[in-house]
């Protein structure tokens, strides 16, 4: 399931949902993304979190598809927010389950690399020293390539 | 055509989106591109530097030459940032 | 921090309560272990998990303090369950933040990995069949392995 | 000398813990565990494949050739399953 809002989420709530009455799990991997108050050594006070409404979800939808054809998942989800964030906010999770752990830890890792570079968010970091849009990160698109190379 | 910005695109050209009746000679994103470029310096500015531009004809990322017609929404924007 | 304990755990308040107050943090990954259901095509009715109290505490702070030592991590939580549990009991939780994700995501299969092969715990399994002891998988040994040969 | 026993070594042995005094030519584990197997069947039984045994001394894994004294806390168990 995949979900695109501008509230918060509940980490234990969804975890629970995915676990309740599914005895085939033997783990549940999650991943929570919060706003820090520094990114390559600027103080942040705020982002604003902005998408593609329609494409966001659809590219979410497939790529959540993408993993459950990779790995044996019993579920999957990811919930991602828009909107003005502050340090400290939750901006994305990502939790899957799986009989074995492995598979899950796959999964998340590769769901959370994919957003990073593939999902139309783009973040504005508000500074000391005024408003920017964030760069994609070099890094950011070595670990998606290696999906792809993997697979 | 519909035509979508976002990020520093939508900031650099001034508006979010707006529809659009094709010339002619606009097949596809390539010459698309060529064409907004003409329109003013804000266009010419955001569109400067390809490397920087990513596109999605229809909600899927798309080549510089995909063919477009009027019926497509195209959007225009940075490198994403999710996650 | 670490906990062994008979009692149910709160995953969504451990999250929540590492999270709270450091903005410092960018990620938190976790992983909850669940009793399943079926092993080693066994229909399992319960499992009962001793362990060696005192050596337990002392070697889970001991791979605590490694994983800190290994990633720079905000904080690194480990919960392990003893006694009896059945098929959708929680068995374990580790949850690590950091700045950023992979340090996050490498440090919690690592306490898992190691917990599975390293840590005084064993199970007894409840099936039709009767109670056995559970064996020591292969694969968790390779799993194991691999943090010594890349570290 | 404290002697604590988990798991099926547990169940073969009949006995969670015992408190002994190692006789004069028993200096390390290996000696410990072929004067255990002389005590019963059960012993002899559950110590009789090493492949199998694991064993701490004083709540560190150890090796077949560590020294123990009467002041060591042994423990005798199968590989674990934790996690």
């Amino acid at each position: 399931m995949i979900r695109v809002q501008a509230q918060d989420f509940d980490v234990g709530a969804e975890i629970d949902a995915m676990a309740a009455g599914n005895t085939h799990i033997g783990g549940i991997a999650s991943f929570v993304g919060y706003v820090r108050d520094l990114n390559d050594g600027n103080t942040v006070s705020a982002i604003t979190l902005e998408h593609y409404p329609g494409m966001t979800e659809r590219r979410l939808n497939e790529i959540e598809q993408e993993a459950q054809r990779r790995w044996l998942l019993e579920d999957a989800l990811i919930i991602h927010r828009y909107g003005r964030l502050e340090p400290g906010d939750r901006i994305v999770l990502v939790v899957t389950a799986s009989a074995h752990r492995q598979a899950a830890f796959n999964a998340t890792m590769f769901l959370m690399d994919w957003l990073k570079t593939e999902a139309p968010f783009w973040k504005l970091e508000a500074t000391g020293d005024g408003e920017h849009w964030v760069e994609a990160r070099e890094a950011d698109d070595i670990a998606a390539d290696k999906w792809k190379q993997k697979n | 055509m519909k035509l979508l910005y976002f990020a520093w695109v939508r900031n650099k050209v001034g508006i979010a989106e707006e529809n659009i009746t094709l010339p002619d000679h606009v097949g596809d994103i390539a010459a698309l591109l060529s064409w907004l470029r003409e329109r003013n310096d804000g266009f010419a500015d955001a569109l400067s530097d390809m490397t920087a531009i990513r596109f999605a004809v229809n909600q899927e990322i798309a080549a510089l030459d995909q063919p477009v017609t009027d019926d497509d929404e195209i959007a225009l924007f940075p490198p994403m940032t999710g996650g």
